[in-house]
């Protein structure tokens, strides 16, 4: 068996591998694979996970029981969880045609779940807290920073500054303001080329877990 | 008019909150324990007690936590010091004491969490030697943890959230009541009317590509904006469009917003069905279509606008092999490279949403640009003025700077 | 298409195949013990790369842009390789890498350490190794470690990187004991709301282990309500929901101490929040985990790969520097 | 109706995760719970509606008899063939030695894997043949990815080992990383941040309803 699965694991590693040469049926089989297992993946993990590990466990919970397995109590169900399940079953009614229109209701409380977290998380981490990151001092006789420090310093204050310019829609890009802005754009352009590096850092090592399977796992052929 | 309603109810919550902070409790006066009776009743007394134990309720938080703190016992030497640990004893309401933890030399604090409101607490903070004697401190008078109806350790949070969020509203309503909003060029629009006439004199068509999410993606909504600015000027010159997309309620939605410009343009007759085609769902089979169209067709200027993931390269690549102008914009940061590198123009994250709320004009698009603006110049003028307050006040030791710098950073905290 | 070429397509797919069938039985029986190149053969190898590198620049110079597939084919030698070369490499430990682990160090020893493992098999090739090295260090230097995933497959992750770092001889020295220096508590649905409330209460979140222990039961964790009683935390990330969730929510509202170890496509976003002290060090991508198997003083698949890695970076710059020179030469034609 | 009810649900369910976050406790804490719970019910919910979308088109697929009806038909296959095991397993599903867990092993994850690991091809390939320095912006970004990868492998110090130690290529990529990128990502950050804080207060007031379908 696990030579069937080895092979089973490079047929279809070397059919997605296979597109570079050109789109073939290889190709497509082995993506057509992919597409139905991950879509019946998310079904069935999300089946048991959410819908019977949350809802079913939790409206119609096992009793308690000791490590000999003896009955101690009943568990207690958690009713509210039926709400869920019927939102849930409203978002299904979508793929119905005439009431349509009821599935707006979960959608709308998801929305609203995501937005309600997302205001306070997103203005906090992601705006407060980087502003008062952003609060350094550049230099100065108490704070005993390097050279290399300083100059980073200053780079961080300038940078996020004029990339802010950039980004402010309300002004025409002249005179200091403009000057400000273009600084801003290079500096989010030296940003941009880091994490166009990474990208590549990261393609890359996904590339060499592949073959590292390939040629190890499957041929044998690294030590 | 329903904005109006919504606005007052959210309104109206948050004075409700904020008067409530008038009749909130006042904080329990801390208790002392009597140091000067000192229970010792260990033999062989190797160190000294701590003392002056203290405990007092945590501030701002559901009635869970206290918090003790006291000096250290005089035997907590930096060097040779003879205490090894210092244990907290809780006695929860008369009931026997309990070890809750074991804390190194040189503490002086402790945070009891996870408490019972309803319970009372009393607390003894022994010092141990190296040979296991325990010293113990007076036992505290008992306390209750209170519970504070809000958080106001959070209350700058909200201020601004609230000047932000005021903004945005203000801006949307002054816009809904025609005032002219003012937005600047941006540099990837200007092209589109080159890039559009450049096609007409070439006569090959255009491709515009919308991303491959759904509808309802921001980004999504923004390509089919600018698809209508596009659209119209197609309809006028009698250029070709080629849009092949991946989600079917995105074929619904283009193919209405082109036909809307063709009927405009008064050529009805000459708008078809076949501009907007559905391709796949899937990703990469998407985007091997597209490749194909690209490489048949050749067309003169590419659209790339829209969400896009691990595809961006590979249609950037191919719509360069063939030589066209390509306009690209996106906001997702991991596909932005590819763009700038190997596209003509690229509209970079915001000036996205910038060009379709300019190009639209819709009220509630252009008023929360500005909104955004708005905290976009809080938070530079804080860094400005935060950064030149903490420089000078460290380099010269000036006290106001210092203030100012505190009162900064204490502003923006999130703790 | 013509039936030549296709007949011609079908004779190579068929000849890889029974190549790696003889291969494939070699390894069953023994023949062949894996491949290594000598010193000698390996430079040979990377001259005539570099040869071959500088054929394709002249022919660009002179406009003929070589195809795709050729580049592809650069590609895949420049990673596959360098796997059977005998080289090694030195390399430095950067500053947040080191920050990461002097923050983990100066934990005493019973401290409790949470990992969260919010990745899947695709990114393991970048997240396995510094799950391994981080595992391996706690459970050697006497740190209790407490797993849990907020992707369905991070605690199957976990376990096989487990079961890695139980192979080490310091860890297997000290004969760490389950539910008492480490347990894997599994995975909970509900994203960042799963961190929110594992700020109040972990046991309302993971009433029962992986393998279905009651939550009490658990010494280690018997005594651990919230966040509170959490001395240090790392979290292995390659989407959502990951470190991004878990500084907003952990760390900004419950004042969780955090490690980040991210796939290198999210990390240079990451280094945002390590500037501002949300995060006290961040290992990014491959080379992370190399670095952090550096600084732990241990030899992991991270280290191994990173011969690969320079390669594959060195073709992808070689490739910029050859269309740019060919793009400057021809006078900025569009075409090149 | 049809209308009013959706963005009153959306209204206060947004308001109550907002004030859960300025008042932890009741009621609000018990709010948090209960929605918390629901929402992750109803993503459930929410995701198995794509993957019946996609049946119900890989169907048509095969009635149309489409050119691709025969990869649509493996489509379905592998979709109920892993959906049947899954069920028949149980909630152990998951655990080493389940045929579900083998197919996760053997067909899932290299096909996942691989779908991502071939984009190192394609970037390579567009790093030859489409990334220019055809502006000065461009040429900043180039030079950036430059620095970045080649200092962040060792043969980065290798080519610059001349070099004192702190002009090394390691360094410079360390430098780069941690000011100017930091510098960039974090006014990105703030600008999308804001954009998002924007967009939720719209949603959360009713101002915004394009997620409902519609215009005004």
């Amino acid at each position: 068996m696990e030579h069937v699965a080895v092979w089973i694991a490079a047929f279809l590693t070397l059919g997605i591998i296979s597109f570079l040469y050109k789109d073939n049926p290889w190709y497509k089989l082995s993506e057509a694979i992919f597409v139905g297992i991950s879509a019946g993946y998310w079904f069935v993990v999300l089946f048991w996970d959410n819908i019977y590990g949350k809802f079913w466990v939790g409206v119609f919970p096992p009793d308690v029981v000791d490590e000999a397995g003896n009955f101690v109590s009943h568990g207690v169900p958690d009713y509210a969880l039926i709400v869920g399940a019927v939102l849930g079953v409203l978002m299904l009614a979508r793929l119905l045609p005439g009431v349509g229109w009821i599935s707006r209701w979960p959608l709308a409380f998801i929305v609203g779940c995501t937005s309600g977290l997302y205001l306070m998380n997103y203005f906090s981490s992601n705006i407060m807290r980087q502003v008062q990151g952003t609060i350094i001092p550049l230099f100065g006789i108490g704070y005993g920073a390097s050279v290399y420090e300083i100059i980073g310093n200053i780079v961080i204050v300038g940078g996020t500054f004029a990339g802010l310019v950039y980004f402010f829609f309300s002004k025409e890009h002249r005179g200091a303001f403009g000057a400000t802005a273009k600084v801003g754009i290079w500096v989010i352009m030296i940003t941009f080329g880091a994490s166009f590096g990474y990208t590549v850092m990261s393609r890359m090592s996904l590339l060499i877990g592949r073959i590292d399977f390939l040629f190890g796992d499957w041929l044998g052929l690294i030590k | 008019m329903r904005l109006l309603i919504h606005t007052t109810l959210f309104l109206s919550v948050f004075i409700f909150i904020g008067s409530s902070r008038i009749f909130s409790v006042e904080p329990s006066p801390q208790v002392q324990a009597d140091t000067l009776v000192n229970t010792a009743d260990t033999v062989g007394v190797s160190v000294a007690p701590v003392t002056s134990l203290l405990v007092d309720d945590y501030k701002y938080d559901n009635g869970e936590q206290l918090n003790l703190s006291w000096v250290p016992s005089i035997d907590d030497q930096l060097i040779d010091g003879k205490v090894s640990v210092y244990r907290v004893y809780r006695i929860t309401n008369d009931s026997t004491r309990e070890l809750i933890a074991e804390l190194p030399p040189g503490s002086n604090s402790f945070t009891d969490k996870n408490l019972n409101r309803h319970d009372t607490y009393r607390y003894i903070v022994a010092a141990v030697s190296a040979s296991d004697d325990e010293v113990l401190s007076t036992t505290t008078e008992p306390v209750q943890p209170q519970r504070e109806w809000i958080n106001f350790r959070r209350g700058y949070l909200f201020l601004l959230a609230l000047i932000i969020g005021g903004a945005v509203i203000y801006y949307i309503q002054s816009a809904r009541r025609g005032k002219k909003l003012f937005v600047r060029k941006i540099a990837g629009l200007e092209a589109v009317d080159e890039a559009i006439g450049r096609a007409t004199e070439m006569g090959r068509p255009i491709l515009y590509i919308p991303g491959i999410l759904d509808m309802d993606d921001v980004q999504t909504l923004a390509a089919i904006t600018i698809l209508g600015r596009v659209a119209h000027q197609i309809a006028d010159y009698d250029t070709k469009i080629r849009m092949p997309v991946s989600r079917s309620l995105v074929m619904t939605a283009a193919r209405e917003t082109i036909k809307t410009a063709y009927q405009t343009a008064g050529r009805p007759d000459q708008y078809s069905d076949d501009m907007v085609s559905y391709v796949t769902d899937e990703q990469f089979g998407y985007v091997a279509a597209v490749d194909g169209i690209m490489v048949r067709e050749k067309p003169a200027t590419v659209f790339l606008l829209g969400a896009f993931f691990a595809e961006s390269l590979i249609l950037a690549e191919t719509g360069n092999s063939i030589g066209a102008i390509q306009i690209a914009g996106t906001a997702r940061p991991a596909q932005l490279p590819f763009f700038i590198a190997a596209c003509d123009f690229t509209l970079i994250g915001e000036e996205l949403f910038a060009a379709s709320a300019y190009l639209s004009g819709e009220p509630k698009a252009l008023g929360s640009l500005k909104g955004q603006d708005v905290g976009k110049a809080i938070a530079m003028i804080v860094i400005l003025v935060g950064v030149i307050a903490v420089t000078i006040g460290n380099a010269w030791d000036v006290k106001f700077m210092n203030d100012v710098k505190d009162m900064l950073t204490t502003i923006f905290s999130t703790q | 298409m013509s039936s030549t070429t296709r007949i011609r397509e079908l004779a190579v797919v068929i000849l890889i195949l029974v190549i790696s069938v003889i291969v494939y039985i070699g390894k069953i029986q023994g023949w062949n013990n894996g491949l290594m190149f000598s010193p000698a053969v390996s430079l040979t190898v990377v001259i005539v790369i570099f040869l071959l590198l500088l054929y394709i620049l002249l022919r660009t110079l002179q406009g003929h842009l070589i195809g795709r597939r050729t580049v592809f084919l650069f590609v895949g030698l420049a990673v596959v390789l360098p796997f059977f070369m005998t080289l090694t490499l030195k390399f430095r430990v950067s500053p947040e890498v080191q920050q990461l682990y002097d923050a983990l160090s100066e934990l005493q020893p019973g401290s409790k350490v949470l990992v969260s493992f919010d990745y899947d098999p695709p990114s393991a090739p970048e997240l396995q190794p510094m799950a391994v090295a981080f595992l391996r260090y706690c459970l050697s230097h006497d740190l209790k470690v407490i797993i849990i995933g907020l992707w369905p497959q991070g605690p199957q992750q976990a376990n096989l990187a487990l079961e890695d770092a139980l192979k080490s001889k310091e860890v297997a020295a000290k004969k760490p004991e389950y539910g008492v220096d480490y347990v894997n508590l599994g995975f909970q649905v509900g994203n960042e709301f799963v961190i929110q409330r594992m700020g109040t209460d972990f046991k309302s979140m993971f009433p029962k282990d992986y393998s279905g222990t009651v939550y009490d039961d658990l010494p280690l964790v018997r005594n651990v309500k919230n966040f509170s009683n959490i001395d240090y935390s790392f979290n292995l990330s390659a989407g959502y929901p990951g470190t991004q969730e878990w500084v907003q929510v952990a760390v900004d509202r419950y004042g969780l101490k955090m490690g980040a170890g991210n796939t290198a496509v999210q990390a240079p976003m990451m280094y945002t929040y390590l500037n501002a002290g949300q995060l006290v060090g961040l290992l990014g991508g491959m080379n992370g985990a190399a670095e952090f198997e550096l600084v732990t003083n241990e030899i992991g698949k991270g280290t191994k790969f990173m011969l690969s890695q320079s390669f594959a970076h060195m073709i992808v710059i070689a490739f910029i520097i050859i269309g740019n020179v060919a793009y400057f030469k021809s006078g900025r034609k569009k075409k090149l | 109706m049809r209308r009013e009810i959706p963005l009153l649900i959306t209204a206060i369910t947004g308001i109550v995760f907002v004030l859960q976050y300025f008042i932890p406790h009741a009621p609000f804490n018990k709010m948090n719970t209960w929605f918390s719970d629901w929402f992750s019910i109803v993503g459930a919910f929410a995701i198995w509606l794509g993957a019946l979308n996609l049946l119900k088109i890989s169907f048509q697929k095969i009635m149309d008899k489409k050119s691709d009806w025969f990869f649509a038909l493996v489509i379905i296959i592998s979709f109920f063939v892993i959906t049947i095991i899954g069920f028949a397993e149980g909630q152990g599903f998951r655990e080493p030695g389940t045929t579900f867990s083998w197919l996760y092993d053997y067909v899932y994850s290299p096909l996942s894997a691989t779908m991502f690991a071939i984009l190192a091809f394609f970037v390579a390939s567009a790093s030859y043949r489409a990334f220019r320095a055809r502006n000065f912006e461009a040429t900043l970004l180039l030079l950036s990815a430059f620095f970045v990868m080649l200092g962040r492998v060792p043969v980065g110090d290798i080519i610059t080992g001349f070099l004192p130690q702190q002009y090394q290529l390691s360094q410079v990529a360390s430098w780069i990383m941690t000011f100017p990128q930091t510098a960039g990502q974090r006014a990105i950050m703030i600008g999308i941040a804001l954009g998002l804080v924007s967009t939720s207060l719209r949603i959360i007031l009713g101002i915004e309803r394009s997620h409902l379908g519609g215009g005004d």
